[in-house]
């Protein structure tokens, strides 16, 4: 009892957090094949579960700092076709949190932070996602300035970019819930 | 009024060392009930008996209790002592003071108060002890084997040789089994027909063996000893002592593009049909859903070519009854189908085949003489990919235990392959290797280094069709996870083996427990292994667990001569021990209400009800009733029942409870 | 006029019925038990929320066992009773037949196991307020407040078994307590002995008790006895999801098991 | 009858994936559903809010979640399938774990209930469009498509409930009645890169392409989607597509419910398929009498 | 009132076991020597199966501090589910006792194999510490004395 409670490991906290237990797999690499960004990772899905079942301090700093959580896009296809039934996408949810809380998070993954970061301050002002906004924003922070550019005239004719965004009545509810979330976690 | 024998042993000085051996008996011999109490050096030596027998005849006890070691270890010693003085062996009880005190405390008063409290409850015990005599059961000395395949063949021989009657029971037309399916057999690939089917001549040919095939069973009654099943001989169209299996009859039959199940699907049959060329009896039957006549009402061009008139559409079903001692369970597994396998497809591509199939293809005798021909195009395939664990190890959409068999099959395939096809290549994708039979590895271990099989260690997620190719998505987890591609002519999937179609329906019939995944569970793991928790049935082979063929044939001989030991005997004799329901005088008969809650606790189907008739023949009450052939005496029954209507001989409830207040109360 | 006493004056009329077990007016408000054999007595008969008492137990009543036309008037727990009377085989269909409401008062005739097994599916089986608020009071006690709450009952407890003459449940024509080899209960009333009937009548109801609370209704001296079987019937719904009453073929939740039964307790 | 029922368009249904909305609306008009939008909705947090904040990835939601079952609605139509997606497992999360259902509820100051019907754009044709397509259609969808169904529709499917996770059907169904011959191809639920549209271009011109290279190989003349991401990335990437797969394809991307829409002979406007970057240029031959024999006809072209 | 000086006190605890396993195991502690605390004398049965509620209860009603119920682990039975009956009567025994007061602590249940010799040592020793601590069972004991009052009244 006492030797587990006491255990550290990314993999006892994931299990605290998520339920997920790493010992359930086998190994048999069913996730990492059906995997569309695998050949992305540097870990496939399967390495990233063998080295939480090490509990290796070494390898727990080697998954937050990996590309693999950030490039997973969450399609669930390991999840459909793991034989354990193991929730790898929540694995790499949690991961994510993780690997921002303390400050591992890959480098050469910046880019795709700064996206979900600037996704989500759009909505915190609005209550809605303003696109362009967003872009503008992750511009801003990743220095892609003229990255699609090319697209912008083309969306604007199609009216797919509306130039004011929409702002919800309760914004001031959402913008609670992003205050809450600094001093909640479940 | 009780007269109790107290023999306090020393064990040499393994209990007087601790417990003051004499006080004990001192203090025993004031025991109320008590006629005698004696401590010597060695209770269990002829001497040390003798004072026992001499004591029942001087005192003429009505009960003894030696106070020595367990009863585990010389209960029986001192009951046939007891018995030898003509004191009934059941009124000997003994009290356990040395594993039980004297090997675990130290020395001091504490330790001898100890060992007189459990000679005082132990005393109180036996006061209340009846005199028990062994249940004798009368033997029919005829065995039922259900299922004729290898497990089957080689029970039914074993025990018809050691002398006994033996009926066979087959629900296909032809004994065989899956083994008569297979091509070579691992690791020796010896040729599966050759081995077989001698000995499948030999079960038709034996005196002691009735064969009923295309047969079923209908029902079984009774207990060990003394079954009665009914078998159900389903209507083969036919009449057997007619026909001479000549064959006219499938040669002209205009049906002929049904699926053959001994083909696995793979070769065709026609309605009138022997399943093989070798079958055991070598007759054929209708198959009633395909042939016109019974379809349309017209066709009888087997009735017209029969040289004998053999054939007899307007035949029905029929019933045998058997008296039997033993019944044996032999009844195999089945494969998962292909089409269990959502990513490879859910069974819609014809060239991804299960192990069964290319079995078929192997066989010199299947569809393809023996060569390895993809079903959909008749190629020979040049690149075959072998998954293994399809459906087995996978709690997600198949079996979440290991089949056992396919690592040595799809070895074995992947061999067959390389040696009839030499240009092409075999791939296993494999989880873990699990060859630990005699000269398993070896063979695995030659595929891989002689045979160039390429074994990839990695699970297939996903195989479809493109361009006539199946292209197989895998990885090699021994390289970081490396995807892994192939385009592959055929896929081979070592589906999960299973428990056969029908069995949870049979295990009912008969009383036989089974477990989650409808294999047949044997009455105890690692002691008795080819026995189920009903008395007189035992089972063998892959109808318990998915099983190769020398571990079948090693159960069912394991569990033939289970059934001649059982037959060596004219009466079962039985420890009496066992459940009763209490009897009283009218007008109550019994406290028993008739609910019937017990039958349900019983792990021994041991309990059935019993009705209670007046002298006209009227029912007056209806209550439980146990088998004494049946039950084991666990007991479980007499602590459910509410009415305390049940009692155990030997552990009752007057014993018990005045074993409770002795140890407390001194 | 009342529909019930419509309904059964044409039964008995109609000879479809030769005795209806039903409730009529009591004394102080309350309803009692009544026989009644002839139509003209129909009238007698009422059902109203005063119609409280399970009356399941007079249908295996020797007495009348073999009456094949009869009709019982039955509440909510009264069917409930019945249904696991006849899970336990101590009555058995076709032998009577039920006469019911629903939730709107309509009355329903209900002949068949299947029938009454459908109908009390409908019903709420949980416990009323008052009986909720009582267990969690003495769950939340001290375990030394708890054991002194009961030693004051079963203080009080002059053991003259109303409590098992008013259980439907309670059909042994031998009880317990009136075997004396050995004598599992005591047969003089101290706090001792009352404590072990009322734990062994508890036990005995594992499984059985539909919580009609009749025993303490019963009880002369108001003791909350039926609480004692409220608790084992809770557990065996929380740990086995075993309901007593819900089903005619249902094993008993002490007489079955799973392999994968969790407990927290064995070493 | 008056058909009613709850709709959360989302985000991108008012911005780059306009032309869904205006398709759903017309799709709804034309059946006389009326679709009545959840009161004040916020965004769901997307993959954004799972992958960075697990309290956001619950309150977002939840509140969608709170305004609806507020307004008394009983089904929800959610057309984009990542809106879907992370509704339906956030209402089954919380529905089955009480005491995380008391946490979120507590950010979000409401007392969900968690017995909402949630419905995809397929579920809702199903429901509401399929049997009554009948008289109204004008135009046979004479073509053979590529239904691509993408990751989020489907999975995980314990909880989504969609016919099968394997080769799903439940699209083809809907454009084999309207006259299409749907291509039987393995790439149905490959996932397109979805969120890495912009951060990870270049991995979603190699997942896209595949796909799209895929549908073109096997004769498709239309990909059919239900999910504004895989059309962002199958549609408006098509320069990065090409780029990874090194050559120009140029078969359109159309919504299930634009492709309902054209059948029932809706102009561009209505359908929104002029805002496609990709053009659709798919001519729909007239409805006859006997479509069987229509389709034969296109079959010998 | 005696005061109980809990140094002389010596717990009288009980074990109920069954046959196979656990009477076996204390038969394997014996043979290998290993010394565990006098207090607990063992009555035989031959499954947990067999042993009835009822008897727990007489065994406080004449006077035990405490009761050690052990037998085959789950899957071990063997008459294969002996175990698994008692296993779930001890579920709703144990929390109706709890209910109405009863000391949980004093009944000590636990699966014993005939393999675990020291397991059974370990079992009796923290059984018997645990009582030690916990003192004689003053709550029985005091209804024991009134009963034997009443009874002598009675007559």
């Amino acid at each position: 009892m006492s030797a587990h409670s006491e255990n550290s490991s990314l993999s006892a906290k994931l299990h605290q957090a998520t339920e997920v237990k790493s010992a359930k797999c086998y190994q048999c690499g069913k996730c990492s094949a059906g995997c569309p960004l695998s050949t992305e990772m540097e870990y496939p899905p399967s390495v990233i579960m063998r080295m939480l079942q090490t509990e290796d301090l070494k390898n727990d700093r080697k998954i937050l700092k990996s590309q693999t959580i950030w490039v997973c896009v969450s399609c669930e296809m390991c999840l459909s076709r793991c034989p354990m039934e193991i929730d790898i996408p929540k694995v790499m949810d949690f991961m994510r949190q993780k690997s921002i809380a303390e400050g591992l998070s890959n480098p050469k993954s910046k880019n795709i932070i700064r996206f979900h970061k600037a996704f989500l301050d759009s909505i915190k002002y609005t209550g809605r996602l303003h696109e362009i906004s967003l872009v503008a924003d992750y511009k801003m922070r990743s220095m892609h300035l003229t990255q699609d550019v090319m697209m912008v005239p083309k969306m604007l004719s199609r009216g797919k970019l509306p130039i004011l965004p929409e702002i919800i009545k309760d914004k001031k509810k959402v913008s609670g819930f992003f205050k809450k979330s600094e001093h909640t976690n479940f | 009024m009780a007269r109790i024998g107290v023999f306090i042993c020393h064990c040499g000085e393994n209990i007087s060392a601790t417990v003051d051996c004499e006080k004990v008996a001192k203090v025993a011999s004031e025991f109320p009930g008590v006629a005698v109490s004696v401590d010597y050096k060695y209770m269990c030596s002829d001497p040390g008996q003798n004072l026992v027998k001499e004591a029942i005849i001087e005192h003429k006890l009505t009960g003894v209790v030696v106070s020595a070691c367990s009863p585990r270890m010389h209960e029986p010693t001192f009951r046939n002592a007891c018995a030898e003085a003509g004191l009934n062996p059941f009124l000997c009880e003994m009290a356990n003071i040395r594993e039980h005190c004297s090997w675990v405390h130290e020395k001091g008063d504490a330790t001898t108060q100890k060992a007189i409290d459990i000679v005082r409850t132990l005393v109180e015990k036996v006061k209340r002890n009846e005199a028990l005599a062994p249940i004798y059961v009368p033997i029919s000395k005829t065995a039922v084997v259900i299922g004729g395949g290898v497990a089957g063949i080689q029970a039914a021989l074993d025990i018809a040789d050691a002398g006994h009657k033996v009926v066979m029971v087959e629900r296909e037309p032809s004994i065989g089994g899956h083994m008569s399916q297979l091509s070579e057999t691992f690791p020796t690939l010896d040729c599966s027909q050759c081995i077989l089917t001698p000995r499948m001549v030999d079960v038709a040919r034996h005196p002691n063996i009735t064969l009923y095939t295309y047969a079923e069973i209908e029902s079984v009654d009774g207990s060990i000893g003394n079954f009665n099943v009914k078998i159900r001989l389903k209507s083969k169209s036919l009449d057997e002592k007619v026909c001479t299996g000549c064959g006219a009859c499938i040669q002209k039959c205009p049906v002929k593009k049904i699926p053959s199940e001994f083909e696995q699907g793979l070769g065709m049959r026609t309605a009138i049909y022997v399943p093989f060329p070798q079958a055991v009896p070598n007759k054929p039957v209708i198959d009633r859903k395909n042939c016109t006549y019974y379809i349309k009402g017209k066709c009888k061009v087997c009735e017209i070519v029969c040289p004998t008139k053999a054939i007899r559409f307007d035949q029905e079903d029929s019933f045998v009854e058997v008296q039997a001692g033993a019944l044996l369970l032999a009844t195999g597994f089945d494969v998962l189908k292909t089409s269990a396998f959502p990513e490879y497809g859910y069974g819609k591509y014809k060239d991804v085949i299960d192990g069964l199939q290319f079995e078929r293809l192997a066989s010199a005798s299947g569809p393809t003489k023996g060569e390895i021909r993809r079903p959909s195009d008749g190629q020979i395939p040049k690149k075959i990919v072998f998954i293994a664990c399809a459906g087995s190890r996978d709690p997600a959409k198949g079996r979440e235990y290991c089949s056992k068999i396919c690592c040595m099959y799809t070895a074995k395939h992947a061999m067959l392959y390389k040696h009839k096809v030499h240009e092409g290549t075999p791939y296993i994708f494999y989880m873990d290797i699990r060859a630990t039979g005699k000269m398993y590895e070896e063979f695995v271990r030659r595929a891989i280094e002689e045979d160039e099989v390429k074994y990839i260690r990695g699970r297939v997620s996903q195989v479809y069709e493109k361009n006539g190719k199946l292209i197989v998505r895998g990885v090699d987890t021994l390289l970081m996870g490396q995807p892994v591609e192939i385009e592959a002519d055929m896929v081979v999937l070592a589906t999960a083996g299973i428990a056969n179609q029908g069995s949870e329906e049979l295990a009912q019939k008969l009383h036989v427990s089974y477990d989650k995944h409808k294999f047949f569970s044997e009455a105890h793991p690692k002691l008795k292994p080819v026995e189920t928790n009903t008395a007189g049935i035992f089972l063998a082979g892959a109808c318990q667990s998915t099983k190769d063929i020398p571990e079948t044939v090693a159960a069912a001989s394991g569990a033939a001569a289970k059934v001649v030991g059982l037959f060596s005997n004219d009466m079962l004799k039985r420890d009496p021990l066992i459940a009763i329901v209490k009897k009283s005088p009218p007008p109550v008969y019994s406290s028993c209400t008739g609910c019937f809650m017990c039958i349900q606790v019983c792990p021994y189907q041991a309990i059935d009800k019993e009705e209670i008739k007046d002298r006209n023949g009227n029912i007056i009450k209806t209550i439980s009733h146990i088998n004494p052939g049946l039950c084991q005496g666990c007991g479980t029954c007499v602590a459910f029942c509410k009415s305390k209507s049940i009692d155990i001989l030997g552990y009752n409830h007057d014993q018990v409870y005045a074993e409770v207040s002795a140890l407390l109360n001194e | 006029m009342n529909n019930i006493q419509q309904k059964t004056k044409e039964l008995l009329e109609s000879g479809a019925c030769t005795l209806i077990i039903g409730y009529e007016k009591g004394t102080g408000g309350k309803a009692r038990p009544v026989f009644v054999r002839k139509a003209e007595h129909a009238a007698k008969l009422i059902f109203d929320e005063s119609c409280d008492q399970n009356i399941a137990g007079y249908l295996y009543r020797q007495e009348i066992k073999n009456e094949s036309k009869k009709a019982i008037v039955a509440n909510n727990h009264t069917l409930k009773s019945i249904v696991e009377l006849a899970s336990e085989n101590q009555i058995h269909e076709g032998d009577f037949m039920v006469l019911a409401f629903t939730a709107e008062g309509e009355i329903i005739e209900l002949k068949s196991f299947e029938e009454i097994e459908k109908h009390v599916a409908t019903l709420y089986h949980g416990l009323n307020d008052e009986d909720k608020a009582t267990m969690q009071k003495i769950e939340a006690m001290t375990m030394e407040e708890r054991w002194g709450f009961w030693e004051n009952e079963f203080s009080k407890c002059i053991k003259c078994y109303a409590c098992r003459a008013s259980c439907p449940m309670c059909y042994c024509p031998t009880c317990t307590v009136e075997i004396n080899q050995p004598q599992w209960i005591p047969v003089p009333s101290h706090t001792l002995g009352n404590l072990e009937w009322h734990v062994m009548r508890a036990m005995h109801l594992a499984g059985r008790c539909i919580t009609c609370g009749q025993c303490a209704k019963s009880c002369p001296l108001d003791l909350p006895i039926h609480l004692l079987t409220y608790k084992v019937a809770l557990d065996s719904e929380q740990y086995f999801d075993s309901v007593a009453g819900t089903s005619v073929c249902a094993n008993n939740v002490l007489a079955t098991f799973k392999t994968e039964d969790h407990e927290n307790f064995i070493r | 009858m008056q058909k009613k029922i709850g709709y959360y368009p989302g985000c991108s249904l008012e911005g780059s994936a306009r032309e869904y909305n205006e398709s759903v609306q017309t799709l709804a008009k034309a059946f006389d559903v009326t679709l009545e939008q959840v009161p004040d909705w916020n965004c769901c947090g997307a993959t954004a809010a799972h992958n960075l904040n697990k309290v956001l990835s619950f309150a977002l939601p939840a509140r969608i979640l709170a305004n609806a079952e507020k307004a008394g609605m009983e089904n929800i139509l959610v057309p984009c399938a990542a809106c879907y997606n992370r509704l339906s497992m956030v209402q089954h999360e919380l529905g089955k774990n009480e005491s995380l259902r008391n946490e979120v509820n507590a950010i979000i100051e409401a007392d969900l209930k968690c017995n909402l019907k949630i419905l995809n754009i397929i579920q809702f044709i199903q429901m509401f469009i399929s049997d009554f397509v009948g008289d109204k259609q004008q135009l046979l969808f004479n073509k053979k498509v590529a239904c691509y169904y993408g990751c989020l529709l489907v999975r995980p499917n314990d909880v989504l409930g969609f016919d099968r996770a394997e080769d799903p059907q439940m699209m083809d169904e809907v454009m084999k009645s309207l006259g299409a011959d749907t291509i039987d191809w393995p790439f149905k639920t490959e996932c397109c890169g979805a969120g890495l549209s912009v951060s990870r271009t270049d991995i979603v011109g190699n997942l896209s392409g595949r796909i799209v290279k895929e549908a073109a190989d096997r004769g498709a003349e239309a990909i059919i989607v239900a999910c504004p991401m895989c059309h962002s990335n199958l549609d408006m990437r098509r320069p990065a597509i090409e780029k990874a797969i090194g050559e120009k394809i140029d078969i359109p991307v159309i919504y299930i419910s634009q492709a309902i829409d054209m059948a029932l002979g809706k102009t561009q406007k209505e359908t929104g398929i002029n805002r496609h970057f990709v053009p659709v240029n798919i001519e729909l031959k007239k409805k006859e009498a006997e479509p069987q024999v229509v389709i034969e006809k296109t079959e010998e072209k | 009132m005696e005061t109980n000086n809990n140094n002389s006190f010596e717990p009288k605890v009980v074990a109920f076991v069954c046959n196979w396993c656990t009477y076996a195991g204390a038969d394997l502690t014996g043979t290998s020597r290993i010394k565990y605390a006098p207090n607990v004398k063992i009555i035989r049965f031959p499954c947990t199966g067999r042993i009835d509620y009822m008897l727990l209860m007489k065994a406080f009603a004449n006077g035990a501090d405490g009761i050690i119920v052990s037998g085959c682990h789950p899957n071990d039975c063997h008459y294969t589910s002996g175990n698994f009956h008692a296993r779930r009567r001890w579920m709703i025994f144990r929390n109706l006792c709890d209910f109405i007061g009863m000391d949980m602590n004093r009944v000590v249940f636990s699966w014993v194999s005939a393999a675990e010799g020291a397991k059974w040592a370990e079992i009796v020793n923290t059984t018997v510490d645990t009582i030690r601590q916990l003192g004689p069972a003053t709550s029985f004991q005091k209804l024991i004395k009134n009963s034997v009052f009443e009874e002598v009244g009675n007559e």
